[in-house]
């Protein structure tokens, strides 16, 4: 147990320390999983909302593969990625593995089935006059889904956290494709993984209680932002 | 487990070990044998030496096969092992890209490993404190060169993925004979054979003085069974089916070599 | 005058029936068009398919000022106020302001516009409250708060007094039509309320079963239905066939001019033979539902003591208070579609 | 690209071929995590129904904690739940690291955060006054929660497969309380992990294949039974 | 006749606003109590109060006859039919079985017995439709058929008829009154139409503020209001004050029972002076705002055509259709709380 105690005060130890190699895991580890949130939202929130709101063909089959999708192995998308980007693979030439953009991939294929079967079911569970009534008082469609966004800002917001969790939190994809390079591709998960081969336990779990006050900022932020114009809790 | 495997649990041991000795598919070959001659479960903890050896220090193993024998000493002076028998070797070979940018073919070791920190090629670096990471340090060390900079590159994973990452990069690195022969991943063997490059496995049996929960009979059993003839035997026979060569070299009861 | 909105061939379809069918409709500008029909007709379907709303599969054309219009153009003129009042999360002023908002109205600029709009609906000491802590009829005024704010050239009301109380009521008829009669915009109000029809809208649509079936100067749709369903519709909900009345035309009555007697004084008017079916004490008076030999025939007043079920009764009605209907043909029943576009009273 | 479709091919032979090590893993694999998804829906659906529906005290710490949760890196929670069952740890005398017990028990605490997060967010959305009405209409405060629970089945499902997904896909905390013992311990993953590091990158994908594919199962049976009583889509 | 339902000092509460206030009230086995009031009053939050339904913060007590009972007896014996009619996903058939189900009732039973009650409502045709896609009227019905399916021996109904036609309403108000008199079920009804209070209930109960400002039975009430508000609230919307009447009472008329004029007729009655403020024409009518020295007076009736805002004219009202009122003195504002049980009629 004097592990976990000594994970917390190394953990502390090492932010207030400014410690620079921890403080650039953490800030490399937040800058891959903000960015492929937030690719898995601009591809994600679309196609939810839209596998919400109207019925096209094969609208089934993308919530099928989208609740199947957050099944989805790191490993192995790690792998396929890893696939795709070597040297002898159909993407070699841009010489992406074991960058950070290559995280950046992984990353976004993990969070965007997440995104998608969330967002979905978040919208679906709005008044569906909601849309109506919006663009009865004149709102382009544009402006009408923003309000419809608005009104399910809450299981929105689960949404983002559950993608951004997810990415945040994974290590087979982000060792994988990352290579887990000192200094270029390590972050917080891969970080912890390596201290615990070393068997430094404590370190470890101070990456892991690092990598959850990321989580609680990133959701603070978040909420924040949700009830920017937000009315006093029900 | 489930209720078949239940009366055995009772005779279960831990076996923390290295990614390499089952990654290269040995204690698949081994550990059969060793449950139907002793009746002993062996649940394998296949993780780093360094690990290996922490959960050695903190009683959750019974007992260790690792391949870091400054490590070993080390730990083995703190007293809460019992003891440490030599158990087989490979050797670690040092490859790279076919061009060799640095020349280091054929040179001695510490020459080899002089030539690469110079050249400016990439080398790629385990940093795990595995025990190959424990033997190159200590190669940089007799070469007397301080690794560091761009070329110098960690990765904190397993021999496997580190070798991926040396051919994408085309770059250098330490590897153990096995690993390199099952996942060569389009590098070329350079440098081998030199007595600094030998790879030595022990079996550390543990005592109750790391733990009390700590089973030595367990330990001992393995540790007599793993140096034991009908073991070593099987150790000399292994992969040379598939690699036309013996990927360890059983080496019980002879004594310890120099480095 | 001008027809401001209007359809053309308009059908909405869903689930392979059509819910409704509507060839030819046009609203000048600045007239009010109320729109009467029983539940499930169709008239909230007519409204969202006008405004181009919704998820329905909609053909024909929708017109604004004569031309056909998208959605896009139709979004820009138009203000709905739905059957059930829609609010977004968020304080009553914010709502309020919501329509001009969504019309990209800057933030300070439409809650300014929209506050005399939550006083004039007599909430605006709410402002500041949750708008999901409302209460029924409160919500409803917020709701028409925000689509009046919008000073729209269409608006289309989904009956929007249907929760507030009495009083307000009365008084939101005469404030409203003095708003609209200063403003340039055309209304199309839904009502189950033959009385605000007849304060409000110049003229009046009588819908059935997806299909107008009369359309013309309010007055004259409530006083003289073309049917019996356009009948039933503006309450003559008692039908007299030829066969109990010996004349030639279909008759029918509100059930507050049948009166019930035991006796048959004879006189003007039409007398029915019946049985008593079932005697109802309502408060006020007393309804008496009379079987007859084509139909039952509700009655309702004062008295019917001495009347139990299975008593024979003469149901009388004064001749002034009978309308003839034309015959109910399936053929004629677009008959009342208009030729010409309503006007503006 | 050509390891892929090998790895699609093993995928098929080794089901089809009847593997009975494969069949093993796999078996081992869907109990493991749908076990671990019934805890965490055990605990977590009450919890965040109560964090949705009610304004206990803290109500808004255990929100966040369950949206920060999300971001629980898998590896952080295997070594904290394997120093608590280490034999020096409180709970060693049970003897369950490297058991499928343990296993259970870190992806519980993982999926658990995902539950009650996801479940929140679904149950604030359904309108306030159903609850009311369906007590109106005689419900007892149970019949009513179930009422709610069917009409905000869309979502709950989709945070049930957000849970599953996540444990079922996750390596970290498998690897490190299970040990990835063959013929004990080892699931998809970690034979995937396994396979990858042995160089055997075809067999890794086949076994991410197979994973998805139990995904996709869970995600049919869990939508058949979700639309049991359900309607025509909207 | 013993009390069904009551309460004693039941206060809700929300963020510090006292909603609402009631001593006392008690209603007879087998009768019906009207709730009127303007919106906001608190009709729904009494209902909800009554059934212990809801997240307020609510004291006092309820009696289910005569004894203090918790939300568990309550909900056995309660069924209330919300302001707006709250389905679930799934078919009208189903909906309409959900009282019984979620009283433990088998599948097969629920739907055999539910579906005479959709049928009675109208809506026995939408079995299979899937609920969400009903009109505004259909699904109040469907709400409606599921609450009496239960045959609950408390009914709450909250604006019950809202939604519906004219024509059905009339004919829902004679079943419903049948109905109810065949079952030993007592009422409570929220409306805001004293024709459905006059039709249906035994007493009316007039909440304004939270507070009921008078109680007893509905012909009474209605017609013989006993303060300003109570007055406003049955139609006597027009107050006429000491200063402009010379009388020492406060007096109260309703606007169709004020005639304007632009000379003084000496005769019976009262006459205020005048100036017409506005003129608004309401279809069958026009009504005259005129402004008198203590307050504003709405006319309502035929005429009013010669006139324009500024006019000086003289309102009339005849002696028999102004009521006297007693002062609007706050301490009187329980004065009309019921000293025994409301009677079924
Ligand atoms: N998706 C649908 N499938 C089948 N029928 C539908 C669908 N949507 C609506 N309807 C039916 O269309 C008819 C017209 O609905 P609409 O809402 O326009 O009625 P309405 O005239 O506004 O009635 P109300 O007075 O009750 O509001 C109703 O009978 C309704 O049940
Ligand atoms: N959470 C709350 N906080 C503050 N005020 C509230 C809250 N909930 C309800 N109210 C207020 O309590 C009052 C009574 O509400 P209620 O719904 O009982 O009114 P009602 O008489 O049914 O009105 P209507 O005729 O409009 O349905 C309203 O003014 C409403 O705004
Ligand atoms: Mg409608
Ligand atoms: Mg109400």
């Amino acid at each position: 147990m004097d592990v976990l105690l000594d994970g917390f005060v190394q953990a502390v130890q090492l932010l207030l320390g400014g410690d620079a190699a921890t403080w650039a895991i953490t800030g490399l580890t937040l800058r891959i999983s903000l960015t492929a949130t937030v690719i898995a939202a601009i591809v994600g929130v679309p196609l939810g909302a839209a596998v919400a709101l109207t019925s096209f063909r094969g609208r089934r089959v993308v919530l099928a593969a989208a609740n199947t999708g957050m099944g989805l192995p790191p490993v192995v998308v790690g792998l396929f990625v890893t696939v795709l980007l070597w040297r002898s693979g159909p993407l070699g030439a841009f010489g992406l593995l074991y960058t950070p953009t290559a995280m950046i991939i992984a990353q976004a294929v993990i969070a965007t089935p997440i995104v998608v079967a969330l967002v979905a079911a978040a919208v679906q569970q709005v008044d569906p006059d909601f849309l109506v009534q919006m663009q009865g008082l004149g709102a382009t469609r544009g402006r009408a889904l923003a309000a419809l966004f608005g009104e399910a800002r809450l299981p929105l917001l689960a949404a983002a956290m559950a993608a951004f969790g997810a990415v945040v939190s994974e290590v087979g994809a982000a060792q994988m494709v990352g290579g887990n390079l000192a200094g270029e591709t390590r972050v917080l998960t891969t970080a912890a993984v390596l201290a615990t081969s070393r068997g430094e336990f404590a370190l470890a779990i101070a990456f892991g209680l690092i990598l959850l006050m990321i989580a609680f900022a990133v959701n603070l932020v978040l909420t924040l932002v949700g009830q920017r114009q937000a009315v006093p809790s029900r | 487990g489930s209720p078949a495997a239940a009366p055995s649990a009772e005779r279960s041991l831990i076996l923390a070990t290295t990614t390499s000795t089952q990654d290269s598919g040995l204690l698949d070959d081994l550990l059969p044998a060793f449950t139907a001659d002793t009746g002993w479960q062996v649940k394998t903890v296949a993780v780093g030496s360094g690990q290996a050896i922490e959960l050695g220090r903190r009683g959750e193993a019974d007992v260790l096969l690792v391949h870091s024998p400054d490590a070993e000493k080390k730990f083995v002076a703190e007293g809460t092992a019992g003891r440490r028998l030599l158990v087989m070797h490979n050797d670690f070979v040092l490859v790279g890209p076919p061009a060799d940018p640095a020349g280091i073919r054929g040179t001695g070791v510490a020459d080899a490993m002089t030539r690469i920190a110079r050249s400016g090629a990439v080398f790629v670096s385990r940093g795990d404190d595995s025990g190959t990471a424990a033997r190159e340090k200590a190669l940089w060390q007799q070469a007397g060169v301080t690794p560091g900079g761009e070329w110098y590159q960690e990765t904190g994973q397993g021999m496997g993925a580190t070798l991926r990452v040396a051919a994408e990069k085309a770059g250098y690195t330490l590897s153990d004979r096995a690993t390199y022969l099952s996942q060569s991943a389009g590098l070329t063997l350079l440098n081998e054979g030199d007595p600094g490059l030998l790879n030595v496995y022990h079996v550390i049996e543990m005592t109750t003085k790391a733990g009390n929960r700590v089973q030595p009979e367990a330990g001992a059993a393995f540790a007599d069974w793993i140096t034991g003839p009908a073991a070593q035997q099987r150790i000399g026979e292994f992969g040379r089916a598939q690699f036309a060569q013996p990927l360890f070299v059983p080496d019980a009861g002879k004594p310890e070599p120099v480095p | 005058m001008t027809s401001r909105i209007g359809c053309r061939d308009l059908r909405v379809v869903a689930r392979g029936r059509e819910l409704l069918h509507v060839d030819r409709l046009d609203v000048a500008a600045g007239a009010v068009l109320a729109v009467l029909g029983p539940n499930g007709a169709g008239k909230s379907t007519l409204l969202r398919a006008l405004a181009r709303l919704g998820r329905h599969h909609v053909t024909g054309e929708v017109l604004l000022d004569g031309s056909p219009a998208g959605p896009r153009e139709m979004r820009r003129a138009v203000a709905a106020v739905l059957q059930r009042p829609i609010l977004r999360r968020g304080t009553v002023t914010a709502n309020a302001a919501a329509g001009l908002r969504l019309r990209g109205v800057g933030r300070a600029d439409a809650v300014r516009r929209s506050v005399p709009w939550l006083d004039a609906f007599g909430v605006g000491h709410l402002g500041e409250r949750d708008a999901r802590t409302l209460s029924g009829g409160e919500a409803q005024r917020v709701a028409l708060a925000r689509a009046l704010a919008v000073a729209p050239r269409v608006l289309l009301l989904d009956e929007p007094f249907a929760g507030l109380d009495a009083t307000t009521r009365t008084d939101l008829l005469a404030d409203l039509r003095a708003v609209l009669d200063g403003l340039d915009t055309t209304t199309v109000l839904v009502t189950h309320d033959r009385h605000e029809a007849r304060a409000l809208a110049t003229d009046t649509a009588l819908l059935v079963a997806g299909r107008i079936r009369q359309l013309g100067p309010t007055e004259h749709v409530l006083d003289r239905p073309a049917d019996a369903a356009c009948a039933r519709l503006v309450g003559y909900t008692n039908l007299l066939l030829p066969a109990v009345t010996g004349r030639l035309a279909v008759l029918a009555a509100r059930p507050e001019a049948c009166r019930v007697s035991t006796e048959h004084h004879d006189g003007d008017g039409i007398a029915v033979m019946g049985t008593v079916r079932r005697v109802v004490p309502l408060g006020g008076g007393t309804r008496v539902d009379v079987d007859t030999a084509a139909g039952t025939l509700a009655c309702l007043g004062p008295g019917g003591e001495g009347l139990e079920p299975g008593r024979a009764v003469v149901v009388t009605v004064a001749e002034a208070d009978v309308r003839v209907l034309v015959e109910d043909d399936p053929a004629l029943a677009t008959c009342g579609d208009p030729a010409d576009v309503v006007h503006s009273g």
